[in-house]
């Protein structure tokens, strides 16, 4: 027993060891973040494997989704308009951001802030504000759109929603 | 009798600090005591007699010098091991007795037991030999405020011994009893001197000069072994 | 004025922290002044003072050490009661989760607790040596301990009053449950593959202590902690609560669950604590004491008993697994 | 260190010295006493409002115009019972009545008796009346508070309500349900629903409220968005928002209460601290003695502490268990006065034990911890003795 005791113990190493790197060599992780867009480009998205950083859910399709990007070139990504308000509030970088909106529309990456938005639109998180590149009716612009959504005046509240859809 | 030296005093010093003043008490005191003697320090007070016993007991700190107990320098010890050796190797008898008026013999013999975790058993079997060496064993159950001298004494004796150590320690032991009772206690004292006990007595009583047994007298003046 | 500070069981929280930050600065102040006069070889009177002013300081930190674990629990238990108070939260996870200070200042108790168990034993082994020969080596560590401690009186105030009470917080399924898509485990861990980690380590863990590699163990046992706990949150709570989406740490400390969180969480820090404690004296001072290698032993196997038995029991009554 | 040896002798010493324990422990006793009355009754009441509001409704929907609830019409039940996941949805009528005497006021409740109540005490309450001898004329059912109050007022049999259009309305007392049956509130009149809606001048279209239940737990986040949608005007508000309040309510005063206390616990501990330093310095001789015989350090913080830990437990459990007493047996007289303040009818309000785990803690935590930390530099201080301190 004494003799195997060393024997053992290196056994049991070589096997925790060998699980863990097994796993990291496998571990594939949905995409949050990316690094170094220092042209602040709109980056290709990949559906169903990339994180919306406020709610932290899968984007599940391109339309209505955002990309910021932060002067350093960081990136980030959004299922739905609300979602990217609400995250980039309390952001050092706000006013600096580029933020890129994939439209409804035309089907194309446009900048946000050129963009106007529907009011009661089905979007991810049922905040309504769909992304469009051309103006319909109804449709407001993007600093209206921020400020309702900081107000609270979405499709979320059910007031509002009371109002725009009769439900 | 074996000559192995129980305590070892080796260039001992001890200063009073009072007032900014410097009070020498013990100067380079230098003394071997060997296993089964019996020591008698004899002086007036004030010649530092006290002083040198609370010393070898380890009441006291030196100011400088070394204090050995079978070996084993006692004065730098810190206070887990020198209340050890203290429980263990060293029975105190004081010269008020120094009893706990509140609580009975018994009582008072087991306090120096309570540290030691023995079994409840050991203890009263341990207690009920020293009040038997110290004939106190018919006041077993009597509160110390309601003894005699000599029975305090005979109490303080049982308590000193209840350890089993192998060193005992008296100051001034026959200060507070009549001449009967002084005379009882040094009859104790010669069968403790028979069991082989290293004792130590400070004291200025001349009933101490001429012992029954083998005893050495050291006089002490002005805080030196004269 | 906060809520959350009006609250009985914070007031007295809080009260409780500051009399024992009150103690500890005494016991900090008196430990300074001792360690730089300390000369043990000394005879001047003024060393002995220093000696028995050192008691001062471990009579504190013995009173603090027994009175922080009790307010350990009382702080996870208070936590679990404001959930109450707080839209959203179930249970202690949301209220920890309130502000940014609540995970830290959680980490923070506990490795206090651990630092604390630590300058237990090399109390213990000084106290049995004839020349305190490991009086520095406790007194610095004492001073570290004593660091934390005044970040943790400052991250108990930031905590509480910082929690609004007004700001919806996330209950426990939202916190523990999957980032939609995402991998919560260590190192991309599929769950099959944390349990054999878990179990393995388990076994290392014992196997070291046993065979005496102090630095393996050491390494073993602070991964074992971090296996561990993913494990508890991901698997062996879901049959805890018998809900294979309830993932949370702290559920299990309520009353529906025979709070069996508290002898779960406590037998795996506690033996873990006294097992790290145990080892690094090892190290640093070349003690070490069998008595504690048992206890942990006993510790480590009852938490991983215990995990194990409510799977086994589940699976022995439903003839399925969650 | 031998258990039973120490156990005895401390027990001896601590009967020995205890006209010094004595006057520690009475007034520990006493400052306990006072803080466990006060925590007890605060977590009783709020024990029973928890209960109460158990038997309450899930959902209550009013309407309300510039933050004032006004009638609410009754069509709004029907769009109500039509959403999916809702059960139990009644109409409430219930108004306070006042008198002109000494400005008094009852509790008006009327109550659809044919139908099934969200609420659980009425429902029982109806299940125990003869409900075709009631609904057969102008009767209702009333608490015990107003029965007597109408007895003293000359109306044995019945009472004559003025109505917002003048008129009278006389109604006979069918029954008195004693507050002790719990079904019924000491200042509550019951009567049928459009009875109560003459009295307290609503239109046969408009109700109070509207009360529902939702089963499902996990859907009320949901339901109180779409009820809420319902209308503009509509305020719809569920038991967790209610809880939440009688929450943060008791907590407040509890709380106000607690730092009050804070300054006669930090005066007492300071008191703490002064007399044990007298006490202990008249024991250095003992102490000194003790380690003279072989005592460590350590042996004597420990008996030290021991005792302390006794005299704290001894208050604790005294105090602890008059507050009881005085609580729970007694029901608590002068200091429910102060914490209930001056109500409307004098309420017959009994306070049911409640013996919560977390508040003994935290009576335990606040008293016996500053007691501790007062005491501990005056015991390490009687502990550090020199034994020198024997010979003198």
């Amino acid at each position: 027993m004494k003799k195997l005791l060393p024997l053992l113990v290196i056994f049991v190493i070589i096997s925790i060891i060998a699980i863990i790197f097994v796993s990291m060599a496998k571990d594939t992780q949905p995409i949050t973040v990316v690094k170094n867009n220092i042209q602040m480009k709109a980056l290709p998205i990949k559906v169903n494997f990339t994180n919306d950083s406020y709610c932290k859910m899968l984007i599940t399709t391109k339309r209505n989704s955002l990309q910021v990007v932060a002067p350093d070139g960081k990136t980030w990504f959004f299922d739905d308009p609300g979602c990217m308000i609400l995250w980039l509030e309390d952001k050092s970088f706000k006013e600096d951001a580029k933020i890129w909106v994939y439209t409804i529309d035309t089907d194309k990456w446009i900048d946000a802030k050129t963009a106007w938005y529907g009011v009661k639109d089905k979007t991810a998180m049922q905040y309504g504000f769909g992304a469009r590149e051309h103006k319909i009716e109804d449709t407001i612009d993007f600093s209206e759109m921020q400020l309702r959504m900081l107000r609270g005046e979405n499709l979320a509240n059910p007031k509002i929603r009371k109002k725009l859809l009769g439900t | 009798m074996s000559n192995k030296t129980m305590i070892q005093i080796e260039n001992l010093y001890r200063t009073f600090h009072h007032a900014g003043n410097a009070m020498p008490v013990l100067k380079d005191i230098n003394l071997s005591i060997g296993q089964g003697e019996c020591v008698v320090l004899k002086g007036v007070s004030g010649s530092g007699k006290t002083t040198l016993l609370s010393l070898i007991a380890g009441l006291d700190k030196p100011s400088s010098g070394k204090v050995l107990i079978e070996g084993e320098p006692i004065s730098k010890l810190p206070d887990l091991f020198a209340s050890e050796l203290r429980a263990k190797k060293i029975g105190m008898i004081f010269q008020h007795f120094n009893l706990f008026e509140h609580l009975s013999v018994n009582e008072n013999v087991t306090i120096p037991l309570i540290p030691s975790g023995l079994k409840m058993k050991e203890i009263h079997e341990k207690v009920d030999d020293a009040l038997k060496v110290a004939n106190i064993m018919h006041k077993k159950e009597v509160l110390a405020s309601r003894l005699s001298g000599g029975e305090k004494q005979r109490t303080a004796i049982a308590r000193a011994l209840v350890a089993s150590p192998n060193i005992i320690l008296c100051d001034e032991p026959t200060a507070n009893l009549d001449r009967d009772n002084s005379l009882l206690f040094i009859e104790i004292l010669g069968e403790l001197h028979r069991m082989g006990k290293t004792i130590v007595i400070a004291t200025h009583d001349p009933l101490f000069d001429s012992l029954s047994f083998e005893s050495t007298v050291i006089p002490m003046v002005d805080g030196m072994i004269g | 004025m906060n809520e959350v500070l009006l609250s009985n069981q914070i007031i007295v929280f809080l009260l409780s922290e500051s009399t024992l930050f009150i103690l500890l600065l005494v016991a900090f102040v008196v430990s300074l002044k001792v360690l730089v006069k300390w000369d043990f070889e000394s005879f001047m009177p003024f060393q002995f003072a220093l000696e028995r002013q050192a008691y001062l300081v471990s009579t504190i930190i013995l009173f603090v050490f027994v009175m922080k674990f009790i307010l350990v629990v009382y702080f996870i238990f208070s936590i679990d009661a404001l959930s109450l108070l707080l839209p959203g939260a179930m249970c202690g996870a949301g209220v920890i989760k309130a502000n940014v200070y609540g995970s830290y200042l959680l980490v923070l108790k506990l490795s206090i607790l651990f630092l604390l168990t630590l300058w237990f034993y090399i109390h213990y082994y000084d106290m049995r040596t004839k020349n305190h020969q490991w009086f520095k080596h406790k007194s610095w560590l004492f001073s570290l301990i004593f660091v934390f401690i005044v970040l943790e009186l400052g991250l108990d105030f930031s905590y509480f009053s910082n929690i609004d009470t007004h700001l919806p917080v996330s209950c426990c399924s939202a916190l523990f449950g999957q980032l939609e898509g995402a991998n919560p485990l260590p190192f991309g861990l599929s769950v099959s593959l944390l349990l054999v980690l878990f179990y393995l380590l388990y076994i290392l863990v014992i196997l070291s202590l046993k065979s005496g590699y102090t630095l393996l163990y050491i390494l073993t046992n602070i991964l074992f902690v971090y296996i561990a706990y993913y494990a508890v949150v991901y698997f062996f709570g879901t049959y805890v609560y018998q809900l294979p989406t309830h993932k949370c740490p702290f559920c299990m400390l309520q009353a529906e669950y025979a709070y069996v969180g508290y002898l779960l969480w406590a037998s795996l820090f506690m033996g873990t604590y006294i097992g790290l404690s145990d080892a690094i004296s090892t190290l640093w001072l070349g003690k070490t004491d069998p008595k504690s290698k048992n206890i942990v032993v006993w510790l480590l196997s009852l938490f991983v008993l215990l995990c194990t038995a409510y799977v086994a029991v589940y699976y022995l009554r439903n003839g399925v697994l969650l | 260190m031998n258990a039973n040896a120490f156990w005895h002798f401390l027990t001896l010493q601590l009967f020995k010295e205890r006209s010094k324990h004595l006057s520690v422990i009475v007034i520990s006793a006493m400052i306990l006493f006072l803080l466990s009355s006060v925590l007890f009754i605060s977590s009783s009441i709020r024990f029973s409002l928890e209960e109460t509001l158990k038997v309450q409704p899930d959902f209550v929907v009013s309407r309300v115009q510039g933050g004032i609830s006004v009638p609410t019409p009754m069509i709004w039940e029907d769009e109500l019972i039509d959403i999916y996941g809702v059960s139990n949805v009644i109409q409430r009528v219930y108004g306070r009545y006042f008198f002109k005497a000494k400005e008094r006021s009852f509790l008006i409740v009327g109550v659809d008796f044919l139908e099934e109540q969200s609420h659980e005490n009425l429902q029982k309450l109806i299940a125990k009346t003869d409900i075709k001898a009631f609904l057969n004329g102008s009767k209702m059912l009333v608490g015990e508070g107003v029965k007597t109050y109408l007895d003293a007022h000359f109306y044995k049999d019945d009472y004559n309500f003025l109505t917002p259009e003048g008129t009278f309305e006389k109604v006979n007392i069918f029954k008195t349900l004693p507050f002790q049956s719990n079904l019924i509130a000491n200042d509550m009149m019951v009567m049928p629903i459009d009875l109560a809606r003459k009295i307290l001048g609503y239109s046969e279209e408009e109700v109070s409220d509207i009360t529902f239940n939702v089963p499902n737990p996990d859907e009320w986040d949901m339901m109180t968005d779409k009820v809420s949608a319902l209308h503009y005007d509509l305020q719809v508000v569920n038991k967790k928002d209610v809880q939440k309040s009688y929450e943060n309510l008791y907590n407040y005063k509890g709380g106000l209460f607690l730092i009050l206390f804070l300054v006669v616990l930090s005066t007492f501990t300071l008191i703490l601290y002064q007399r044990y330093s007298m006490v202990y310095s008249s024991e250095r001789r003992n102490i000194g003695l003790l380690r003279a015989l072989g005592w460590s350090i350590n042996d004597v913080l420990k008996f030290k502490f021991t005792e302390t830990l006794v005299i704290v437990f001894a208050s604790y459990i005294l105090g602890v268990f008059f507050a009881y007493v005085y609580v729970f047996v007694l029901g608590a007289p002068l200091l429910k006065e102060v914490f209930l303040g001056g109500q409307n009818l004098q309420n017959t309000l009994t306070f049911v034990p409640v013996l919560d785990f977390s508040v003994l803690t935290s009576i335990f935590l606040i008293y016996a911890l500053p007691f501790i930390a007062a005491v501990l530099i005056p015991v390490w201080r009687v502990s550090v003795t020199e034994p020198k301190e024997a010979m003198l």
